[in-house]
């Protein structure tokens, strides 16, 4: 299997992610598409590291591909802790606005 | 006795006990204690300038009367600051002109005294670390430093436009010191450099700097710019007679006074000789310039009613023939502007002394509003005339002395421009006495009638200035012999 | 490191402090002690090499004296902001020792991010600085200009850390032997296969988000004028300045021998980021809106450094990140002490408080880069590094004519201090809440910030020994 | 005798001292004291004037050097002062006449304040400083400094009465007008300087070789324009009358006997020069000629004594300046110092009439002063004479010489000239009938104060007068005696350079020259008693001038075409450029940099828009175009 | 076709499709139960690489407990479909094309990139497996692994000071 269709289609689930934050107005899915495009770069990484892993200069190497997974899983750890803060600051701006679309505030402009 | 063997140096006085001065005039709070320490502080430096003269000896160009710290080594910089023939002159008008201006000023009275004697006598040591800096970054900072408490004194202490007037006085200069700044950078990368440093902003490293001729042209306008400013050259001059119109009038007199002679100053000290070869291709540009603002200001000033931008217009047409003066390249020409930065620097505060003592007295600046003052004010007439008569080049009055090598030099350049600019010295005659006449003469009216002539300090100053007119108009060798080696030293980079 | 660590470990005393000690004011003694504490042991380590704990690193963190010089400025002005800010930091709601245990986050994660060496821990570390700060940003919960300043900064940093990962991703992928240390990205100097330089591109724009460069810098404003405007202090310094040194490493390190081939966007990011910044900045009423804005003029000037990538551009970058942080953290301090944030505000304070207003136009005066104050000196060689490369001379001039713009909207502060009458019936500031120590911490700065407008050498000496 | 002749500075200096001592101590000074430190120091300089006189004949000359002016690399003008034959004449006539002119003044301005008396000596004090530095410098600049200064001094006195708007209006365009001229000198003087590269007189006609044809001519002719200035010459010839507002005395010294022949003295001086530039000599005798006639018509219709005189003036000089130009050099220095006498003599004696008048001066209201005024009529009379060029006054030895000379030049010139002496006459007469012959046709309350004018005016009268009558014989032509031409011989050193330039000198034979004067006398005679017919019993009459005669009284409208074709261009440009070109322009240009700066500012401000949405797209937009620029760029 | 290409065109069209939804659906519930199907289809890719710890970590840690998180508050929050207003179709379709620019322009990128065609390893290789990646990251990843408590720490923190009622 070539790369590029996994490139394909993490830019693809990237971009989709791109568009949603463009397009929509709830917060919360405007978070969403914001993991989407998390979840397109580990798919890239996890492929990226399979690529390389299939490689003969990289294979001599010790963490050939391990090192991308593992970034993979930081990215997870990371994801996780913007979600609660994410998701808080949501929840705060609920509790004073009754309302999660991102235009509903804008007090601060120009 | 050898300055060298004092324990601090000529400049460094000149340099440094103003800012001192000027620091301890802001813990003054008594408005009569901080002005008599100011006058004080200024006739020390005064003295001291005196003293610097006494001892200078202008043979030897830059080598005595040279002090220099270490300070931005690494980089290339040293605090070096150093009279020359120039430098001596122009140090000079510095300390002769702020204790006549103190003292001029009278009992004027200042809110917040104390702050305006300071920010006063810290515009003179930046004025005088200008005229002294020989080193390229020093010069910059000093350059900055003029100009900043002459904002605040202006912004502060001036009319009722003073904050837009000014403003546009402070941004148009800090645009033109910065485009400079960026020129003194690009040759900065083009010097040798110090046991310290890769490169050097050291004036020699700077005059010696290997900038190709296609880097002169653009360089060369990036300095010219900042001068041109300053000075102000036509069409750089429109902030100038806002600024001096609304600024307090003693702000003013250091402004014309001495302000713009940093500009003049720095033409001759940082442009030509760093950029030889745009300073022959450009002349005709230069020059032609001035003389077309000689010849609009000149216009221009017939027009004016107000005083102050009348003083203003024509500053700028004699500021014209500076410029002009500088780029002919010769002796004679050159020679003139220096004698004709003193000249002009006293002249000027000399007509400032007067449009001020009027509009205070009477309450307008209007020259249509006025009249019949020389019967009222006899002494201040007389003064006035003879002032106004140097301002326009009269002989044995020491701006002819100026004028005549300029337009000298000027003519040696080309006869064409020199008949052109010549016109402006028929024009001079024509607004100026078309002031005295307006102001002065004729009969007294109701603004004019309870008019009274001036006070001792105030005769005491004019006289001072007189003398100099008349002095410098009759004899003006020292002057010249002063500045000589400057000259020559200069004329020098374009063989 | 240590200073890592040592940021780290107290941020989680000033929790815990924030569950037992009850007192209001003692976590902000507590801060200045963990600051100062922090600065010992960074200066501990720059002096002797001598870590507090021996932790093998794999060499993910390098720890030069340029890096902890960076370390020590960030730390040093994070001190003086807790000085003169320590009161105020209080008065912004209860929990003001996680406040403090937040900030020491965030400069654990700028110690990350000023000595990474991988692109991992350049992540984590951009991560570790955020996150606090979008915290830090909602903390005046019931302030709906607060609120929406945090879920701003939130989305939009949350959305530039998904185009940085993608980046990183496409380095990884691009890179010859799949490897996440900047070192290694890149081999030689021949022209960038496609996705390294989709990789490029991503990190700069994401960098580029950070130190809020233009076209995008759009959170910039919002989000510095919604927080609480101690925090803003806080965020448009420090972080701010360590933002662009992650910046400039990165560029350096990772892709420094390919800079011809990136430059232009550099560039592109200069121009636009000096007009947006400094045109913009010209027509705001609120002085705290303005210092927003000139702080993206300023990440201009800042942008040089990385443009040009040269040895005075490092010195520069760090006096400029002194000069910068010093200066706006001192402005920031008193703004917080303003009745009124607008201009008009400031009308009269000479008069009211000489003080702050002689130290408030030593601050402006050096953000404008007038000479002798250290902005002039960040601004100067800033420049001069970037006429070292002997390219573009344009750009410099166009850069000296944004500053003479920038002067246009400092000065008018300086204005109003001093040559406008306050209103009757309002004075600018309460008396009550200028204190004394106040006014010395205040002329303590402005008299640093002459001191290396004089001595520059003060600075950046460290880095070379 | 050089050593002696180091004191020549004391003839200057004694001036300026009375300068100072007026100046600075016109509160103390009484009027008597005034007077006599003003006369006194003049009398000296006459006395020492004098003594150098005897010194240089024989054509001795000598240059003074006292200290440098101006010394840098390549130029130095010294303050040096030279006297020769030339100067020597010239310091004669200014400190004698000078001399006369302050006694007289001391009791026609006595109704002066005191402070006001002693300003006036020293502006005269002052002003002869500056006419003997303009003859006794040894330079070009020096006669520049004296050259300015005597316009300033011009100035100073026409203004006198400040109050008067029409006075400073005056005094102003005498100023401005001699600065014009004057600009032309400062150019000429520049242009030696570069070519020659000094200013000096001996050194600049020893190098003449370094000057090629154009330049000696653009020198000669700028020379000339800044003679026209001072010298009232077309077409700068309008201050002149202007400056009748002035002190009588003022108008006496200044404008008639001394400053106005500056212009003269200077181009004798550059002799060499001029008669190596004919071109410029026709230029001069053409423009002096057509000042001579046209001056002279004005002249005849005028009715202002001053202003009678003052056209006579410009014309009279317009004689000395057609010898200039015909070469006849020593003939026109002839004529300036038979015309000091004679002219003084006229404007002081018109100054009796004025004071004895209360002031009047429309000779139209007067007549028949003979009876009341006897020295000052007799006095008058022989001037008249003497002006209209009649054997054997003094006027007539110098016209003629000038004719004579032109006639040899072109007979067209002579001509002219023969007819410009017949309105001279005319005008003369004119004047003199409706002044002194008639009836009395003033007020009676000016009649009962018609009297004779104390002795410190008539005096000097007198000796003007028998100067006027015996001036001319210094100059006896050939014609009539051998060798009688003395000053001819006297000055014959300073032009002998450039009489050897002439090459051919065709000289007039007796019967031609007696033909000549024969004709140009008969002329004079006939205009002389058709005026003194017409006039000695003239009516006044309501009758407004028409045709050419108004044309003339109005002085052929001169004054109003240089108004509109330059004043008021001036001042138009003046108020454009301040009202569009300043504040519009220039000052628009830079507060429309401000205005731009606010403008992009308001409008980019909108592009933050306060939502979320569009920031991103706008982040996405700049990642597409920095993509576009990396990537495919 | 092999067998491989199958599995992973059919997880890919799954992923898409439901990406999109999650993009499109007007319900923010069903917006996140689609976010959930891509979660699984990654995941299959992840199987497909045999990266299988990564596999189970993206389900259990996104599918399970942020998704869960975020259906809780939307829950909480009562949002149902059409709670959102209408919005500034201009803006809309700039964003959807410039989306799709952006894809373009990526795309166009990497096709110009030599590596486009480099092979992967699919189904096989040790990288992925728990015990070599978790002797990775206490070895050499100590630091990031520590410093990732940090984190953690400001997240919960940040939890309190913003989520606590006043």
């Amino acid at each position: 299997m070539e790369i590029k269709w996994y490139i394909g289609l993490a830019v693809a689930l990237f971009c989709t992610g791109v568009v949603g934050v463009l397009t929509r107005r709830n917060s919360i899915i405007i978070f969403m598409c914001i993991e989407l495009m998390l979840n397109a770069v580990n798919l890239l990484l996890v492929a990226f590291s399979k690529m390389h892993a299939a490689s003969p200069v990289a294979q001599a190497l010790p963490n050939v591909a391990s090192d991308a997974q593992l970034f993979v899983f930081f990215i997870m750890v990371v994801a996780a802790a913007e979600v609660s803060v994410g998701l808080a600051i949501i929840v705060m701006m609920y509790r004073n606005i009754h309302s999660v679309d991102i235009n509903f505030l804008n007090r601060l402009k120009n | 006795m050898d300055p060298k063997n004092i324990w601090i140096t000529f400049p460094e006085l000149l340099a440094w006990f103003p800012l001192v001065a000027g620091l301890v005039a802001f813990m003054i709070r008594d408005e009569r204690k901080v002005r008599a320490w100011a006058i004080g502080a200024s006739l020390i430096t005064l003295g001291i300038s005196v003293a610097s003269l006494l001892f200078a000896d202008n043979t030897k160009h830059f080598a005595l009367n040279t002090v220099s710290y270490y300070w931005l080594k690494y980089i290339g910089s040293n605090l070096t600051i150093g009279l020359d023939g120039m430098g001596h002159m122009l140090t000079a008008l510095t300390a002769l002109a702020f204790p006549l201006i103190f003292i001029a000023g009278g009992k004027n009275s200042f809110k917040n005294a104390s702050a305006y004697y300071g920010l006063m006598l810290l515009t003179q040591c930046g004025l005088m670390g200008v005229f002294m800096a020989m080193d390229a970054l020093i010069f910059y900072f000093f350059w900055e430093l003029a100009v900043i408490p002459a904002y605040f004194l202006c912004s502060r202490w001036g009319g009722e436009r003073r904050i837009q007037a000014t403003f546009k006085f402070f941004v148009y200069t800090f645009t033109g010191s910065l485009l400079m700044l960026t020129g003194i950078l690009y040759v900065y990368q083009h010097t040798f450099g110090t046991q310290f440093s890769e490169h050097s902003f050291a004036m020699n490293a700077f005059y010696n700097a290997s900038v190709d001729v296609k880097d002169q042209n653009w360089l060369f306008w990036l300095f010219f710019v900042a001068f041109a400013i300053k000075m102000p050259v036509f069409p750089f001059h429109t902030w100038q007679p806002d600024t001096y119109e609304q600024a307090p009038a003693s702000t003013t007199m250091v402004l014309s006074g001495v302000m713009v002679k940093m500009g003049i100053f720095a033409v001759i000290r940082w442009l030509v000789p760093i950029f030889p070869l745009a300073a022959i291709r450009f002349d005709n540009i230069v020059i032609g310039l001035s003389v077309v603002g000689m010849i609009y200001a000149s216009l221009i000033a017939i027009r004016q009613d107000d005083i102050k931008r009348f003083i203003a217009y024509s500053s700028i047409a004699h500021i014209g023939l500076m410029c002009a003066a500088i780029f002919t390249r010769s002796h004679i020409g050159m020679q003139g502007v220096m004698l004709q930065m003193f000249s002009h620097g006293l002249n000027i505060i000399g007509m400032w002394i007067v449009a001020d003592l009027v509009e205070k007295q009477t309450g307008t600046r209007k020259i249509s509003e006025l009249g019949g003052i020389a019967h009222k004010a006899p002494a201040l007439t007389i003064f006035l005339v003879i002032i106004a008569l140097a301002n326009i080049a009269l002989p044995l009055t020491n701006a002819f002395v100026g004028e005549f090598m300029m337009f000298g030099g000027l003519f040696k350049f080309s006869m064409i421009y020199t008949a052109v600019a010549g016109t402006s010295i028929i024009l001079a005659a024509v607004y100026t006495l078309n002031m005295v006449q307006k102001v002065f003469y004729g009969d007294t009216n109701a603004v004019t009638a309870t008019m009274q002539d001036i006070g001792l300090s105030q005769k005491f100053v004019l006289a001072v200035l007189v003398i100099f007119i008349f002095m410098l108009g009759v004899f003006p060798q020292p002057l010249i012999d002063l500045t000589k080696e400057t000259v020559t030293a200069v004329l020098l980079r374009f063989k | 490191m240590n200073a890592i660590i040592l940021t780290a470990v107290w941020g989680v005393l000033m929790m815990l402090a924030g569950a037992f000690v009850k007192s209001k004011s003692t976590p902000k003694y507590l801060a200045i002690a963990g600051a100062v504490l922090a600065l010992v042991v960074n200066c501990m380590e720059m002096n002797t090499g001598m870590p507090l704990l021996n932790i093998e690193d794999k060499n993910m963190l390098a720890t030069n004296s340029m890096n902890l010089t960076f370390i020590n400025i960030a730390l040093g002005c994070t001190l003086l902001y807790f000085l003169l800010n320590g009161r105020d930091i209080e008065k912004v709601g209860e929990h003001v020792s996680e406040y403090f245990a937040l900030i020491f986050f965030v400069l654990c994660g700028i110690g990350l991010i000023a000595t990474f060496n991988t692109l991992l821990i350049l992540f984590i570390g951009i991560e570790i600085v955020s996150i606090p700060l979008y915290i830090l940003t909602g903390s005046d919960k019931r302030n709906l200009k607060s609120n929406e300043a945090a879920l701003k900064y939130f989305l939009m940093g949350s959305f530039s850390t998904g185009i940085m990962l993608l980046g990183i991703a496409f380095l990884y992928g691009g890179s010859e032997t799949g490897s996440f240390y900047i070192a290694n990205i890149i081999s030689g100097s021949a022209p960038m296969p496609p996705m390294i330089a989709i990789g490029l591109v991503l990190l700069l724009i994401s960098m580029a988000f950070k130190v809020s460069a233009a076209p995008f810098h759009f959170w910039t404003p919002d989000v510095y004028d919604g927080s609480p405007t101690v925090f803003t202090s806080f965020m448009a310094t420090v972080v701010k300045a360590a933002a662009f040194f992650a910046f400039v490493r990165l560029f350096e390190n990772a892709f420094g021998s390919l800079q011809a081939q990136w430059q232009k966007l550099i560039v592109v990011l200069i121009v636009a980021t000096l007009l947006i910044g400094n045109l913009t900045a010209v027509f705001q009423q609120s002085v705290k809106r303005m210092l927003a804005y000139s702080s993206i003029a300023q990440a201009g000037f800042m942008l040089f450094a990385v443009f040009a990538l040269n040895g005075l551009a490092k010195e520069g970058l760090v006096l400029y990140a002194a000069a910068y942080s010093l200066a706006s953290i001192g402005l920031f301090a008193i703004l917080t002490r303003m009745n009124d944030y607008t201009i008009d505000g400031f009308n009269g304070l000479g008069q009211h408080q000489p003080v702050l207003a002689l130290t408030a136009t030593v601050f402006l005066l050096s953000l404008t880069g007038i000479p002798l104050t250290a902005g002039f000196m960040s601004k100067f060689y800033m420049l001069q590094a970037a006429i070292h490369t002997g390219k573009q001379m344009w750009l410099v001039i166009f850069a000296v004519l944004c500053a003479a713009i920038s002067a246009y909207y400092y000065f008018r502060v300086i204005q109003a201090m001093y040559f406008k009458d306050s209103n009757a019936d309002s004075v600018p500031v309460e008396t009550s809440s200028v204190s004394t120590a106040f006014k010395v911490l205040l002329i303590v700065t402005a008299v640093l910030i002459i001191a290396i407008g004089l001595f520059p050498s003060l600075i950046t000496d460290w880095l070379y020994f | 005798m050089s050593n002696v002749l180091q004191l020549v500075w004391l003839i200057p200096a004694l001036p300026l001292i009375g300068f100072l001592l007026n100046g600075l101590g016109r509160k103390m000074l009484s009027k008597t004291m005034a007077g006599i430190v003003g006369s006194g120091t003049v009398l000296l300089a006459f006395l020492v004037s004098l003594y150098v006189f005897f010194q240089v004949k024989g054509g001795n000359s000598h240059v003074a050097h006292y200290f440098n002016f101006i010394n840098i690399e390549g130029l130095k003008i010294g303050f040096d002062f030279q006297v020769d034959p030339l100067s020597s004449i010239f310091l004669l006539i200014i400190t004698g006449v000078g001399f006369l002119i302050h006694v007289y003044s001391t009791s026609y301005m006595h109704e002066e304040d005191p402070k006001d008396f002693a300003k006036y000596f020293a502006h005269l004090n002052l002003f002869v400083f500056s006419m003997l530095l303009l003859v006794m410098g040894a330079n070009y600049v020096i006669m520049f400094i004296g050259w300015e200064g005597v316009g300033l001094c011009s100035y100073l006195l026409i203004g006198y009465w400040f109050k008067n708007t029409n006075y400073n209006n005056a005094a102003k365009k005498a100023f401005i007008m001699n600065r014009i001229g004057d600009l032309g000198f400062l150019l000429a003087v520049f242009w030696l300087i570069s070519k020659t590269g000094s200013a000096d007189y001996h050194e600049v006609f020893a190098n003449l070789s370094k000057l090629t044809t154009r330049d000696i001519t653009g020198i000669t002719l700028l020379l000339f324009v800044g003679a026209t200035g001072k010298s009232a010459q077309i077409p700068l010839y309008t201050w002149l009358p202007d400056a009748m507002a002035g002190p009588t005395p003022v108008s006496a010294l200044i404008h008639a006997a001394t400053m106005v022949t500056a212009g003269i003295y200077m181009i004798a001086r550059s002799n060499v020069l001029y008669t190596m530039a004919p071109a410029t000599q026709t230029v001069v005798a053409v423009v002096g000629l057509a000042t001579a006639i046209l001056a002279a018509t004005i002249a005849l219709k005028q009715n202002d004594i001053k202003k009678v005189l003052a056209y006579s003036t410009v014309s009279q000089l317009g004689y000395m300046f057609l010898g200039l130009g015909v070469g006849a050099f020593t003939g026109a220095v002839f004529h300036v110092m038979t015309h000091a006498f004679f002219k003084a003599l006229l404007f002081l004696g018109g100054g009796s009439v004025i004071h004895a008048m209360g002031g009047e001066q429309d000779i139209r209201n007067m007549g028949g002063l003979k009876k009341h005024m006897r020295i000052t009529h007799i006095t008058f009379l022989l001037a008249c004479f003497a002006i209209a060029g009649m054997p054997p006054f003094s006027g007539f030895f110098s016209k003629d010489e000038i004719l004579a000379a032109a006639y040899e030049k072109n007979p067209v010139l002579w001509g002219i000239g023969v007819a410009g002496a017949m309105m001279t006459a005319f005008y003369m007469f004119r004047l003199y009938a409706m002044t002194f012959l008639g009836n009395f046709r003033g007020t009676h309350e000016q009649e009962h104060h018609l009297h004779e004018s104390p002795a410190a005016m008539t005096l000097p009268l007198i000796v003007l007068a028998i100067l006027s009558v015996i001036g001319g014989f210094i100059g006896v032509p050939e014609v009539f005696m051998h060798g009688g031409h003395r000053l001819e011989e006297f000055l014959a050193p300073v032009f002998a350079q450039s009489n050897a330039l002439i090459k051919e000198h065709h000289a007039l034979s007796h019967s031609q020259e007696y033909m000549l004067m024969g004709i140009s006398v008969a002329a004079a005679l006939a205009a002389l008693a058709f005026a003194w017919n017409k006039f000695s019993k003239y009516r006044k009459s309501d009758k407004e001038e028409a045709g050419l005669g108004k044309v003339l009284e109005n002085k052929w409208y001169v004054d109003e075409l240089y108004d509109s074709i330059i004043v008021k261009p001036v001042l138009a440009i003046g108020k454009y450029f301040n009202n569009v070109v300043e504040k519009r322009g220039i000052d628009g240009f830079v507060n429309g940099v401000g205005r731009a700066v606010n403008y992009g500012s308001r409008q980019i401000r909108l592009l933050q828009s306060g939502q979320v949405g569009a920031y991103v797209l706008m982040m996405v937009l700049g990642i597409l175009v920095f993509f576009i620029v990396q990537l495919f760029l | 076709m092999s067998i491989t290409e199958i599995i992973f065109w059919g997880l890919s069209v799954l992923a898409l499709f439901c990406a999109i939804m999650v993009v499109a659906s007007k319900s923010p519930v069903h917006s996140i139960l689609y976010l959930i199907g891509v979660f699984f289809a990654i995941s299959g890719h992840y199987i497909l690489m045999n990266a299988q710890f990564l596999a189970i970590v993206n389900i259990i840690v996104y599918a399970g407990a942020i998704m869960v998180l975020f259906l809780f508050v939307v829950m909480l929050m009562n949002l149902n479909a059409d709670a959102e207003p209408k919005k500034n179709r201009y803006l809309q379709f700039a964003g959807l094309i410039s989306g799709g620019c952006l894809f373009l322009v990526l795309v166009a990128a990497v096709t110009r990139s030599a590596d486009a065609g480099r092979v992967m390893q699919l189904g096989t290789g040790e990288s992925g497996l728990i015990k070599n990646l978790g002797r990775i990251l206490f070895n050499e990843y100590v630091i990031p692994f520590e410093i990732s408590s940090v984190l953690f720490l400001s997240a919960m923190i940040g939890a309190v000071v913003i989520g606590k009622k006043n």
